[in-house]
């Protein structure tokens, strides 16, 4: 069989050369063909990853070009550093907004963060298979229920449990949005985490049980710091998704423009801020452009916490 | 020499597959005994069933006794974290944790509850020390243990394993991924350590066994077809198996 | 002490993790109990209406699908072309590195700015109107991040030794990533484009926006240039605007045939995976 | 209907989302008469409605006042006309529990202004009272403040002080809070969450009709100069008495001939 | 014999680190040549950059020339493809696809354009023949490579190269992750292709290099210390180096 299918010229000397080089045998047009497919194909891959980054690009000039403006009426200062946002008396502060989006990202990450991350670890270490492929899908499936969904359900049944709770007479603000949001990154984070705690070679797992570790030693000394860098891109996508989720937001924050220095007092976050005054107010008023920049805001404190963290990480790893 | 290890018909089943087939034998203290067979012979099985990390393995049943001085390790009594302290073990790929060197000596130690940290600086350099490694090491016990050879991580490997101060030290062809040199210092080792610890070791090489081992088991198909003394195994085995195994006529 | 550590940490996993699905559980079962029952065929494919009980989600439903289709059509090959560029072609400096923080600060891009962005886009430059296709590319623009990082993490996670063994028998770059990288990685490109597609099912603040809260009031309109009211944005104004008596009910029945979706999207993409597991170990 | 058949055209209609649900029963049975003639629709706040208007990307800016006049927060929309199409009724609402059933319009501005804080000092029982209100913009929040309150301001902080998107969250949130006060358009008034009496009258179609109930407003549909084509028969259509009498009055709207 | 692949003056970088230092040889067509050495003395350095699998790890800098039959492969007119599919390649971890037995085979001859699914079959038997693996798997040959076991891997692997036609075939270390009765297989199987194809091998293992090659080239430190037919090579070494290391004293 090898012999019909073999090619008896190779023993001719240098025809084995002469294949090899561009141009020679008959099969040129195909591989040119292939050199281009290639070519054309990384070329588009190219082309796409730009493409993504000029989205984003694009989104904070359109952001930038019309906040900016916010600073011909507004001191830099004043939209920064002051808390009194109101906009009938030409008050532009932002403060109250930035520091409910920084507090709210903050709290939800301390609760999702450790449920997330032992979530991961039950599915990827503890749970039985069938658990493990039940519980996975259905993880997934809380991502696509609509945020107007949690917003609902968190004004109709988590708001009043927190204020039965608390005896307050109302519910609404950081607490519940941070307990909304927990819910909704949960799935997030921990099927990435889960993914990731996942990849970690059995090795080390069967070198710390070799040592006389206990699953909580192996789990907690080896397993999840080998896992640690997967773990943090979870944490990243989720923090973006809470920073960035307004629609349940706003059904569960309260929206008032006043200092969240209670975790049940109504306030007001830049998102939900953004989202409940962008359409109502005029175009080309100082408020708008206060709008805009508070959105470019946004973006640029979670692309300074996706710096750090990832700055955080790569120090970790060198070590 | 004393047995410290007596394995009473021991029978081991992957679900239905029968993978030990009622072997017996007694492993004697302080001394380097070998098993040699062909792939798939069950090995590795016996090996991971004496500090009993076969018990990570779903669906793994046990039948008859295995007994580490006197005490029944599948009893209901036994602590297997201690166990896998008393009864160390280096595997076929080396394995450091991706920590520093000194962090994966210390690791053992710290698990049972060692903290100061000059007791964990003496085990550290006692350990590296017992596995021949301290002087290539110490100077940068803070580096990466990925950072370091094949060679020099398998033998990190063992003075992370001598670390937590074992009885017996259970080695799965620890040198089948090196290259010779560094296969021959841990041969070398391995001759030194079994002044104080017990050794058994897996091997797929029988002029490993050969040159290292007091004892030798021969496996064929999860049973124990000959046990002896190394040197009459390979110079006059009595079962005919052996012989072809040995003279390269398979395996 | 290890041994009580362990017990304790034993225990705390079962714990928070029983809990945590008895909550997903619960979360489920109230959606679904809520609107399943009093589901009807008449319901999902009957057209809204404002006045009367008993409206349908007909056409909402058959934007939902057209713009998912749409919006995947537009993120998945750009999404992958990207994650295949960040994992096989991108050389490991700091352009790449500024292309992985884009990427991940894109995902943190609010809907309602990428609402603002295409109407910038669609009804201000483009003149379009609210319109299907604008909310089905903003939607895109949405989903791209996800399905472009998930893409590289799945790509990188192919073993080294399979794109040697394939770069030794001559096969160019392309090749190698059509027939080895991307069939070995798919498991992961698919949780990725389950979690995108769940994404676009269940959004509303980009397609109010961008698209509208009108669908063209026929059943199976494929004009591109129609409005696009999906099932999220349809759920949203029954709940926060309409004045139809059964609107709580419409909301219930509607979250409920979502959730539905989204899982049946979630088994459908999944079930080929499972049928190659079958047959590979 | 087979004259206007062969109008065609496309309309692109925004603004108020209290109007939503009349324009959109409205353009589904335009279309039926008019098939070639596309109608899309989105609202966000009213405001948003002369807005898109001006800038050329909505042909119909639906606002619940009269944007081509100034009103207190907005300026005048210069070349915009405002075209009646609908009587709207606000009705000021509570909670259940609140045992108050009616009040005057200055005890409704000091609760929505701050000043009163507790159910006590209007009759009720020793409660906080906890306000809800629309966000700034919203027409329903204009013409309530213009109508009911005086004109007051309304408060902007508070622990007891929220607001809300839409209409319907307004009407969740005051459902489910105890002594919840908000305000809503009439016809989204149903289920457990109760109307208030203003000054004594009852908030019902009836006495905005007969004049003594005063809180209600126009919706308008702004346009850019006098509507034209699909705009125009669009108007027309929802301005004539078949939708005025028909279809209007079931979405628990006030036609417009019922106020001359 | 005639010298297949000319290495002349070869000097390879990874970064600054000197790996291969004014390599120069012939490898002669149609002869088994064995690389040994001990770890990281360059072997797989030097086997990679004979068919450009080198190109794919950055910041690796070559200087010198190697000629395949007359060609210089880091010329300027080279596709790389075709040298590739000319010079095949046995990695030291069997790594088949996971795809079917079939597609595993049939995956180079496709790339290269062949869809005829009846010249696909007679391809995938004739190349399964050659690595005698056919009897082993002519009935599943719709099964999952993975199911195979680790030589039966091994030699998929090898009936891969040889479904696109090579004229050279490299094994890295191709046994050293198997047990010695698929070991011997392998070996065996060298020794049948070297009728039709030019075979280089890396390995550990020196019995292996003595028993189945005809040249051996011993390396050191990236540098080719000797070169000799394998017989005299082992019975006679020029080089003190060569002699300690053959005969054990070091590596
Ligand atoms: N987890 C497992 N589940 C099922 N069968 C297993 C498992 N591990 C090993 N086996 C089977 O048990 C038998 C013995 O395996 P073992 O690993 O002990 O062999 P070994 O002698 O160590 O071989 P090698 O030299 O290849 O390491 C083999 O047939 C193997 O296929
Ligand atoms: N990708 C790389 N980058 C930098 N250095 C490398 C790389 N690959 C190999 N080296 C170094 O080059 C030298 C030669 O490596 P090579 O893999 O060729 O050795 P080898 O002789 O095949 O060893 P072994 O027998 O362990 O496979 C080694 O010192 C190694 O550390
Ligand atoms: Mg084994
Ligand atoms: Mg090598
Ligand atoms: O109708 P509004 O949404 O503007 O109150």
């Amino acid at each position: 069989m090898i012999e019909s299918t073999s090619n008896p010229a190779i023993a001719v000397k240098g025809e084995l050369g002469r294949s090899i080089r561009t141009g020679s045998g008959r099969r040129t047009d195909r591989k040119n063909r292939l050199r281009f497919y290639n070519r054309a194909f990384r070329i588009a891959c190219i082309a796409s990853a730009v493409f993504v980054c000029l989205i984003l690009l694009s989104i904070l000039f359109f952001m930038f070009r019309t906040g900016v403006l916010t600073f011909q009426t507004v001191s830099p200062a004043k939209f920064f550093f002051s808390t009194d946002w109101s906009p009938e008396n030409e008050s532009y502060g932002a403060f109250v907004f930035i520091f409910g989006t920084v507090a709210l990202t903050v709290l939800t990450l301390l609760f999702s963060v450790p449920i997330s991350v032992f979530v991961a670890v039950f599915l990827a270490e503890v749970a039985p298979l069938w658990l493990r492929n039940l519980l996975r899908p259905i993880l997934d499936l809380l991502v696509g229920i609509p945020s107007v969904v949690y917003g609902f359900l968190g004004m109709t049944i988590l708001i009043p449990l927190l204020r039965q709770a608390a005896g307050t007479d109302l519910a609404d603000g950081i607490l519940a949005a941070s307990i909304v949001l927990s819910i909704m990154v949960l799935p997030t984070i921990s099927r990435i985490s889960d993914d990731a705690i996942s990849a970690v070679p059995k090795k080390f797992r069967d070198a710390s049980y070799a040592l006389g570790a206990t699953r909580f030693q192996t789990t907690f000394r080896v397993v999840l710091p080998s896992a640690r860098s997967g773990i943090l891109y979870g944490v990243i996508l989720g923090m973006a998704r809470a920073v960035g989720e307004t629609m349940a937001v706003v059904m569960v924050i309260g929206n008032t423009p006043q200092l969240a220095d209670a975790f049940l007092k109504p306030t007001s976050v830049l998102t939900s801020n953004i989202v409940m005054q962008i359409p109502n107010v005029p175009f080309d008023s100082t408020w708008n452009y206060a709008l805009y920049m508070m959105g470019f805001l946004l973006l640029a404190i979670s692309l300074l916490m996706i710096v750090v963290i990832r700055v955080v990480q790569r120090r970790g790893a060198k070590r | 020499m004393q047995a410290l290890i007596e394995i009473d018909r021991l029978n081991l089943f992957y679900g239905t597959f029968h993978a030990l087939k009622n072997v017996s034998m007694n492993i004697p203290e302080k001394a380097i005994t070998a098993f040699i067979g062909p792939s798939g012979c069950g090995k590795s099985t016996l090996l991971r069933s004496l500090n009993r990390m076969n018990d990570m393995i779903p669906g793994t049943s046990i039948e008859g006794e295995i007994r580490i001085s006197g005490a029944d390790i599948y009893g209901k009594d036994i602590d297997v974290e201690t166990l896998r302290k008393k009864v160390g073990m280096v595997f076929q790929q080396p394995n450091p944790f991706p920590k520093s060197i000194y962090d994966n000596v210390a690791y053992g130690p710290r698990l049972h509850g060692i903290t100061s940290r000059q007791k964990l600086d003496e085990i550290v350099e006692a350990s590296l020390r017992g596995a021949a490694l301290w002087h290539e090491v110490k100077d940068h016990l803070k580096r990466s243990a990925l950072s370091l050879s094949g060679g020099q991580q398998q033998r990190l490997c063992i003075a992370r394993a001598l670390a937590v101060e074992p009885d017996v030290l259970l080695m799965d062809e620890a040198t089948s991924a090196l290259d010779p040199i560094s296969t021959l210092k841990i041969e070398e080792l391995a001759q030194e350590l079994k002044n104080k610890y017990t050794i058994v070791m897996v091997t797929h090489n029988m002029h490993q066994a050969a040159r290292v081992s007091n004892q030798t088991v021969f496996f064929l198909n999860g049973e124990v077809v000959e046990y002896a003394e190394t040197e009459k195994l390979f110079s006059n085995p009595e079962d005919q198996r052996t012989e072809d195994y040995i003279s390269g006529r398979f395996g | 002490m290890n041994r009580v550590k362990n017990r304790i940490f034993t225990i705390a996993v079962w714990t928070i993790a029983s809990c945590v699905i008895l909550f997903v559980f619960g979360l489920l079962f109230l959606i679904l109990q809520r609107g399943l029952p009093s589901l009807t065929w008449d319901f999902i494919f009957g057209l809204p209406s404002e006045i009367e009980e008993g409206g349908g989600i007909g056409p909402a439903l058959f934007n939902s699908f057209y713009m998912l289709i749409i919006s995947m059509a537009i993120a998945i090959p750009l999404g992958m072309a990207a994650g295949i560029y960040l994992a096989e072609f991108a050389p490991d400096n700091k352009w790449i590195g500024f292309v992985r923080i884009c990427v991940e600060g894109l995902a943190s891009v609010p809907s309602i700015i990428f609402g603002l962005f295409g109407i910038a886009l669609f009804v201000e430059m483009f003149q379009l109107g609210l319109t299907i296709i604008g909310g089905a590319v903003s939607l895109a623009f949405l989903n791209l991040p996800v399905i472009t990082r998930v893409t590289e993490e799945a790509i990188r996670a192919v073993p080294g030794e399979l794109r040697n063994a394939s770069f030794a028998l001559g096969a160019t770059h392309l090749q190698t990533i059509r027939r080895v990288l991307i069939p070995s990685a798919v498991n992961g490109i698919v949780t990725g484009i389950c979690l995108a597609a769940g994404r676009a099912f269940g959004e509303s603040a980009v397609i109010i926006l961008t698209a509208g809260v009108t669908t063209s009031g026929v059943m199976w309109d494929f004009n591109l240039l129609s409005p696009g009211e999906t099932l999220a944005v349809h759920l949203w104004y029954v709940q926060s605007e309409a004045i139809v008596p059964d609107a709580q009910e419409i909301s219930q029945k509607a979250a409920a045939v979502l959730l539905f979706l989204v899982l049946a999207i979630n088994v459908v993409f999944r079930i080929p995976l499972w049928v190659r597991e079958r047959r590979f170990r | 209907a087979g004259a206007a058949s062969s109008l065609s055209g496309k309309i692109v209609i925004n603004g108020s989302s209290a109007l939503l649900p009349l324009t959109l029963q409205a353009a589904n049975e335009f279309k039926k008469l008019n098939p070639k003639v596309k109608i899309s629709a989105s609202a966000a706040g009213s405001v948003t409605g002369p807005q898109s208007v001006r800038k050329g990307i909505a042909d119909i800016g639906a606002c619940d006042w009269d944007a081509s006049m100034d009103v207190p927060g907005f300026k005048k929309f210069d070349g915009q006309v405002a075209n009646r199409v609908a009587v709207i009724p606000f009705a000021a609402v509570v909670n259940k529990n609140v045992k108050v059933d009616s009040l005057t319009n200055k005890q409704l501005a000091d609760i929505f202004s701050g000043k009163i804080t507790n159910w006590k000092d209007v009759g009720g029982a020793d409660a906080d009272i906890v306000v809800v209100n629309r966000a700034f913009g919203s027409g329903t929040r204009v013409n309530f403040q213009l109508k009911a309150l005086n004109g007051v301001d309304f408060m902007t902080k508070g622990s007891n002080y929220k607001e809300v998107k839409s209409s319907g969250d307004m009407k969740t949130a005051v459902d489910t809070t105890p002594n919840a006060i908000g305000y809503l358009d009439l016809v989204y008034v149903s289920g457990s969450i109760k109307a208030l009496k203003i000054n004594d009258v009852a908030p019902t179609e009836a006495n905005v009709i007969n004049g003594t109930y005063k809180v209600w407003g126009y919706g308008y549909y702004m346009t850019k100069g006098q509507p034209t084509g699909a705009t125009k028969a669009f108007i027309d259509y929802v301005q004539s008495a078949k939708f005025q009498n028909g279809s209007l009055k079931k979405l628990k709207f006030i036609p417009l001939s019922a106020m001359k």
